[in-house]
């Protein structure tokens, strides 16, 4: 079906279809300062006239002029907490009496949900992610299951913020894949696209209207200038150029400012690491093996009995920016990073992982 | 994903006053009859209510019957480990990784070169070798412990030590009263290999810094870089390339390895923090 | 077969962490299946000299009879876990080692007879061999529960030393420093309590001890940067933990700087 | 008749109060001779740590003066501290503050009544012991205690040291599930409520009336939490300013937490230095008409009247309370909604300001000075049992010899032990710092 246009007021139109069809929506809210994805249940509750203004280390949201509500770049957290849990039981075990052990995994029965609001750098790390827990020797069956249950609306960014790059690395502003629908939101309504059959379904039954030629010409607009990104990497390809500076003084420089909290792995939608352990009832009768969210960062990812690979603060960092942008090459075929910028937004310190690269692979690294 | 299978301790072998020989068969006789490894692999072992740690498996891959793991108690798991008793049950997943590159040695003298418990992912080369002797050609071992006294399966290297066409060279950085061998570190050991190295394949396993200190020995003696293979050891959660803990470089190890021939490895190799 | 025996010991403390105990609910009755509680003057066991394979203690030693009795209890245990900031670091009342100790010794040794207080509160590790220690002012049920289960299995616990900001992204907290600058100090203070302040919308203050691979002075510029004086800066270092090393260097840190303004 | 008989009891620990103390008891021709409870928290100088932090980071400092009742010391902090700011902290505070206090007195309580006293009163060393008897009695109290902690943790992210609370109010507002949630639970454990009060007021609990005098808040409408006049049963009506006025103070060499007397003609006018009682007896001995009808009435029909001079009436006033913070949770969160903002914001000013709240054992008293950058430049606070230690020594030499010093060892000790419990001392609330008058001629 080619592009529609939406009305705004038929916002309201599209969420009663998705209850109706037994979806639990969640949408993008105002929420402690914040855009969260949290259950939505009208359009009214949309952050209308919401901005979001993004600097290294800072977060802020200011009142805008109109009422659209998708003119933001984006909050702490997308699609990963709902694909790859923070939190979740890998498995359970009970011990019976005679110290037999029985092993089974809980239920993966989740929720239809249907996320309103997805940017293209959340489609291309959940793609990047796809890759990891999909792919490979084992196939996640929970982030397989959980993925399973998402039906997703993507929104084109109209809005990047300043610590946005993705159109350096080619995974924005605009979505090109891996959505249900897609928006771009214009002053009057949205333009609407179906990607999947199950969209193109729920297109039919809204209550569309023809594109007109104004339409097209505002969304060109909007779409040039949000193509205009002032933060950028240096090229898509920096495997060589960061393992060719592997003593780099900048990554001593860059640790004398680290905190090594873990913030930027915990908001980057590609980061995968997580740790395991056991949570034991107290009587010792069950048991639940979980696994949890962890960061290169940590001194128990690297430790090995008796040692900690990565002991410092520098060799931590490093570690994350030549994974993030060098070996992810070797594992995926691409750099692991989709230009969201949450990591430089989300530092507590303001460390921008743009002007890291520059520092240590120049210009010049192509 | 790949839940734990129950398996019981048939034997427990104290090996040193810190190491262990769990010997487990599978509770269910289909999944013991299917079970299937390649020397080098190893198992994730999950210890009831506590957690699970990968360990090596030791035993030889046609004992159908049984399944060995040798574990020196160093910290919060394997000192649990290290109190179960015979009958006891543990959970296991695997075999994961990539083995020892058996069918690239055939033919070959293979130098085995371990330091450290280092020794438990080769002794299964080792027993491999011994019991097909006849695929392969000359067998050094070459061993670098801390303290004499840590020597585990002693009478194992004399007896090697006395088979055929088998060479057992062994150093201990701190050496004791009873201690035949040599004292210093690997290096030393190999002035007296007689090491044909054109036609070697040499498998290492043990302390990075040690594998490494044996690379420009081997390089002198004519060893190619592609034939040397070095078992890692990084954290390792899941053991199955999902977690991320292992990561060197693009590698996980626990599937890309723990096994890597040299050149897939000596960029990062001895790299401080990779 | 006999059940492991468990004692539950108080010294300078707010009884705090006692209520990890407390307000088990019915887990207490479990916990009462799975050891034998020998000694917890507050739940009414009171057998302090009995030998005990877990002995719990609360609190700083601050006492000449507190030095006595922590000798006693090691004698006596198998194992020795600490519980809280008191125990583990001198707590909160530790504080008074920083103070002026000439003023405070006149002020306490002038009637010597009536109250017998050792010059400075210290962590129970600095006298006697700890075996496991529990951080966090309080200790949460789960991490004692978490614990005793592990001691019990006859292994220890795995130790928690990530940062407050991993838990406050794990249970997707908005961060409460970079939305509104707010000296959280999430990025140098140990996981365990489950990030509550980010939670409430407030910044951490630290009340679970120094985390792993601390970066206290980039914390303390950026702080600064807020436009928090030397002083505010500094006392945010210097509260409950003012006895561990790396919290106390950058507290007095910056408590000169405050001086030489 | 009796040959000379000494007999020095000591009870080294005492079990099942919180804090560690002991009391001493020297009987020299059937008459007691000394009696000495000792306290052996080592005073962990609170008030100077006070001194030059910011009005901001008090709450969490004066929270680890006692961790059963961490909310009390937030109150008054909070209300001395608002007063000094001159701001006004509104109704939605003023609500959520009283709920907070239900949470703590619920926890509290429920504690008190079932692991610590009631275990005295039907003849075990430990509500675990008494579990096996009476499960369904220790299971509700559990229960209630739980309760308890939820709403702390509803408010203050967790019971002990909670971190919600902050000058001019809360840091969040609890979302409106939650407080929904949570209203349904309340609502289903009234009966429990009710049975407990029921059951407790059975118990076969000591007759010993004797005179005291009782001190508590007393609000026009209210049962008193926050707010109120300090009224005494001997005809004081003051407001909580004028605390130190009326009540001081003293070292006592056998024990680190001071004693505090009540001077009726007024501190410093030459008049008599008494002991009182602060907390749940001398609180509903002073408010019994300010308890909702539905708790008056359940009272009546067991039987029990207030005032009473019942020591051992402790207990019941404690469970009559839990009945009237469930009813009064209840009502407070019928209408509850979540302010936007949660707290009234302040700046710094100078000057001096004091308060007094109901802590579950009796009030709690603090007095705060701070400079024109909101510094703290000195803090005084006299915490209950402090309050009440005079009494309880005074009780105790009372009350074990009418109980007959003739008793055995045994039986004066258990008696001894109930007395001191009854008054749910705290005594690792020992926050002074010492202070040495030297007098020169
Ligand atoms: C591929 C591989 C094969 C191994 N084979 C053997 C073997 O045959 N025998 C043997 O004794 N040991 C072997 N090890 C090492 C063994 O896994 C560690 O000694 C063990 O994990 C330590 O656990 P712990 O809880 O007792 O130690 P702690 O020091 O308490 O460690 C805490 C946790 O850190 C992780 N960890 C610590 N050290 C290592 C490590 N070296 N490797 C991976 N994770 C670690 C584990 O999750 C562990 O539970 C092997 C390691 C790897 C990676
Ligand atoms: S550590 Fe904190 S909670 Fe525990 S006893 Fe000490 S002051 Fe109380
Ligand atoms: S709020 Fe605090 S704990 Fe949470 S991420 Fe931010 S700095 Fe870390
Ligand atoms: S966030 Fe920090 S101060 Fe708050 S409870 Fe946790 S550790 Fe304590």
């Amino acid at each position: 079906m080619p592009p529609r246009f939406l009305p705004r007021t038929h916002l309201a139109a599209l969420l009663e279809l998705l209850q109706s069809h037994g979806y639990l929506i969640l949408g993008p809210q105002l929420i402690d300062d914040a855009i969260l994805y949290r259950p939505l249940k009208e359009a009214s509750a949309l952050p209308h006239g919401v901005g979001v203004e993004q600097q290294p280390g800072s977060y802020r949201v200011v009142r805008r002029a109109d009422a659209r509500c998708f003119a933001w770049a984006n909050g702490p957290q997308a699609l990963k907490p709902l694909t790859f849990a923070p939190e979740e039981i890998v498995w359970q075990v009970r011990r019976d009496a005679q110290g037999a052990l029985v092993f089974d995994v809980p239920s993966r029965h989740y929720q239809a949900t249907a996320v309103l609001g997805v940017r293209s750098c959340d489609l291309a790390a959940l793609q990047l992610q796809e890759a990891h827990f999909l792919g490979g020797v084992g196939r996640d069956e929970h982030f397989a299951a959980r993925h399973a249950a998402l039906f997703l609306i993507a929104v084109n960014c109209s809005h990047p913020a300043a610590t946005c790059f993705c159109a350096s690395t080619g995974d924005g502003p605009n979505c090109s894949s891996g959505y249900d629908l897609l928006l771009d939101e214009l002053e009057a309504g949205f333009v609407i696209r179906s990607g999947s059959e199950a969209g193109a379904t729920m297109l039919a039954q809204l209550p569309w209207q023809a594109l007109e030629s104004h339409h097209t010409t505002a969304l060109a607009a909007q779409q040039r200038a949000a193509a205009d990104q002032s933060r950028r990497l240096p090229s898509r390809q920096l495997r060589s150029a960061l393992f060719a500076a592997l003593d780099h003084p900048r990554w001593q420089e860059v640790a004398t400012r680290c905190l090594a909290c873990g913030n930027c792995t915990s908001v980057c939608p590609t980061c995968f690491c997580h740790s395991e352990h056991d949570a034991p009832q107290l009587s010792g009768a069950s048991s639940s093996h979980l696994r949890q969210w962890d960061s290169c960062f940590t001194a128990g990812h690297s430790y090995i009995h008796g040692m900690v690979v990565r002991g410092s603060i520098a060799e931590r960092y490093r570690q994350w920016l030549t994974h993030k942008l060098g070996s992810w090459h070797d594992q995926y075929g691409r750099s692991g990073c989709v230009g969201c910028g949450r990591c430089i937004a989300w530092c507590p310190v303001g460390i921008d992982i743009t002007e890291e690269v520059a520092a240590i692979c120049g210009e010049c690294a192509s | 994903m790949m839940l734990p299978q129950q398996a019981e301790i048939v034997a427990r072998i104290q090996e040193t006053p810190t190491i262990f020989t769990l010997r487990l068969r599978f509770i269910d006789p289909a999944v013991q009859e299917s079970y299937r490894f390649t020397p080098g692999q190893f198992n994730m072992l999950y210890l009831y209510g506590v957690g699970e740690i990968p360990i090596s498996i030791v035993s030889d891959p046609q004992d159908a019957q049984t399944l060995d793991h040798t574990i020196r108690s160093v910290g919060r798991v394997t000192a649990g480990f290290a109190q179960l008793k015979p009958g006891e049950r543990i959970g296991v997943r695997g075999p994961f990784g990539r083995g020892w590159p058996l069918v690239e040695a055939e033919g070959k003298d293979v130098v085995v070169i371990t330091g450290g418990l280092g020794c438990a992912p080769v002794v299964s080369v080792i027993h491999y070798v011994l019991r097909r002797r006849e695929r392969f050609g000359r067998l050094t071992i070459m061993q670098g412990v801390k303290h004499a006294e840590e020597l585990i399966w002693r009478e194992q290297y004399e007896a090697w030590a006395r088979l055929p066409n088998t060479q057992v060279l062994l150093a201990a950085s701190q050496g004791s009263a009873l201690w035949p061998w040599h004292v210093g570190h690997v290096p030393v050991l190999f002035d007296e290999a007689k090491l044909d190295g054109a036609n070697s394949i040499v498998m290492m396993c043990g302390p990075e810094g040690m594998m490494r200190a044996a690379l420009p020995e081997l390089r002198k003696h004519g060893v190619a870089d592609a034939n040397i293979w070095l078992s890692m050891e990084r954290n390792m959660q899941c053991g199955n390339g999902k977690c991320g803990h292992c990561q060197l470089g693009g590698h996980f190890v626990c599937k890309d390895g723990p096994v890597f021939a040299l050149p897939q490895l000596s960029p990062l190799l001895g790299v401080r923090g990779f | 077969m006999n059940k492991p025996r468990l004692a539950v010991h108080k010294f300078s403390s707010c009884d705090g962490c006692q209520l990890a105990l407390l307000n088990l609910g019915e887990t207490l009755f479990e916990l009462a299946r799975q050891v034998e509680i020998v000694h917890f003057a507050e739940a009414g066991y009171l057998a302090a000299a009995t030998p005990v394979d877990i002995a719990l203690v609360e609190g700083s030693v601050s006492t000449p009879h507190e030095l006595e009795r922590i000798a006693q209890i090691r004698a006596n245990s198998r194992y020795l876990v600490t519980l809280g900031a008191c125990a583990t670091s001198g707590g909160l009342q530790a504080l008074r080692n920083l103070a002026d100790k000439e003023q405070w010794v006149k002020g306490i040794y002038a009637q010597p007879h009536h109250i017998a207080l050792l010059k400075e509160s210290t962590a129970i590790a600095d006298h006697v061999k700890v075996d496991l220690e529990l951080w966090g002012c309080p200790v949460t049920s789960r991490q004692v529960v978490t614990a005793l289960r592990a001691l019990l299995f006859g292994v220890l616990p795995a130790e928690e030393r990530d940062k407050v900001c991993l838990e406050c992204k794990r249970s997707q907290q908005v961060c409460v420093l970079v939305t509104r600058g707010e000296p959280c100090l999430g990025p140098v203070t140990r996981t365990g309590c489950g990030a509550l302040c980010p939670s409430v919308g407030r910044d951490c203050y630290g009340c679970f001890g120094p985390a792993e691979t601390l970066n206290t002075s980039a914390l303390a510029q950026r702080f600064a940067g807020f436009g928090l004086l030397p002083e505010a800066i500094a006392r945010r270092f210097l509260l409950i933990y003012s006895h561990e090393e790396l919290l106390q260097q950058e507290g007095k840190r910056w408590l000169k700087q405050g001086e030489e303004r | 008749m009796s040959e000379r008989r000494e007999v020095p009891i000591t009870v080294p620990l005492l079990a099942r109060v919180e804090g560690e103390g002991a009391l001493e008891l020297t009987i020299r021709d059937g008459m007691i001779a000394e009696l000495k409870l000792r306290i052996f928290e080592p005073p962990r100088l609170f008030e100077k740590f006070l001194e030059g932090r910011h009005y901001d980071e008090v709450l969490d400092i004066v929270a680890r003066i006692c961790g059963i009742c961490p909310v009390a010391y937030q109150m008054s902090a909070s209300h001395a501290i608002e007063q000094i700011l001159g701001i006004e902290a509104g109704p939605w505070v003023r609500a959520m503050r009283r709920l907070f206090y239900c949470g703590e007195w619920l926890e509290s309580h429920a504690l008190h009544i079932h692991l610590l006293a009631a275990p005295d009163f039907v003849g075990f060393n430990s509500a675990i012991e008494m579990a096996q008897h009476y499960p369904n009695e220790v299971r509700r109290g559990l229960h209630l205690q739980s309760l308890g902690n939820e709403l702390l943790r509803m408010l203050g992210a967790r019971s002990v040291h909670p971190v919600g609370a902050r000058i001019g109010g809360f840091h969040k507002a609890p979302e409106q599930q939650a407080a929904a949630a949570l209203l349904t639970k309340l609502r289903a454990a009234l009966p429990e409520a009710e049975a407990l009060l029921r059951w407790v007021c059975q118990l076969p609990l000591p007759e010993d009336a004797q005179p005291f005098i009782s001190v508590a808040l007393r609000h026009p409408h209210e049962y008193p939490f926050n707010e109120g006049r300090l009224v005494s049963s001997a005809g004081l009506d003051i407001s909580s300013d004028r605390f130190q006025d009326y009540f001081r103070e003293s070292q006592v060499a056998h024990s680190t937490a001071l004693h505090a007397h009540h001077y009726p003609a007024g501190y410093g006018t030459g008049g008599e230095a008494v002991p009182y009682l602060v907390g749940p007896l001398a609180r509903l001995n002073l408010n019994h008409d300010r308890l909702p009808a539905a708790t008056r009435q359940l009272l009546a029909e067991c039987g029990i009247t207030f005032p009473s001079r019942n020591m051992f009436h402790s207990v019941v006033a404690r469970a009559a309370e839990i009945h009237y913070v469930l009813l009064e949770a209840i009502a407070l969160l019928e209408n509850y909604a979540p302010a936007q903002p949660s707290y009234v914001a302040a700046r710094p000013k100078a000057g001096i300001g004091y308060s007094c709240t109901e802590a579950p054992r009796g009030i709690l008293w603090h007095r705060y000075e701070l400079n024109a950058q909101g510094v703290v430049v000195s803090a005084t606070i006299t915490p209950p049992t402090s309050q009440n230690q005079a009494r309880m020594e005074e009780d105790l030499k009372r009350a074990l010899t009418t109980f007959g010093l003739d008793h055995d060892d045994n039986a004066l000790r258990l008696r001894g032990e109930q007395v001191i419990r009854n008054y749910d001392p705290c005594i690792s609330c020992a926050t002074h710092f010492l202070k040495v008058n030297v007098a020169r001629e």
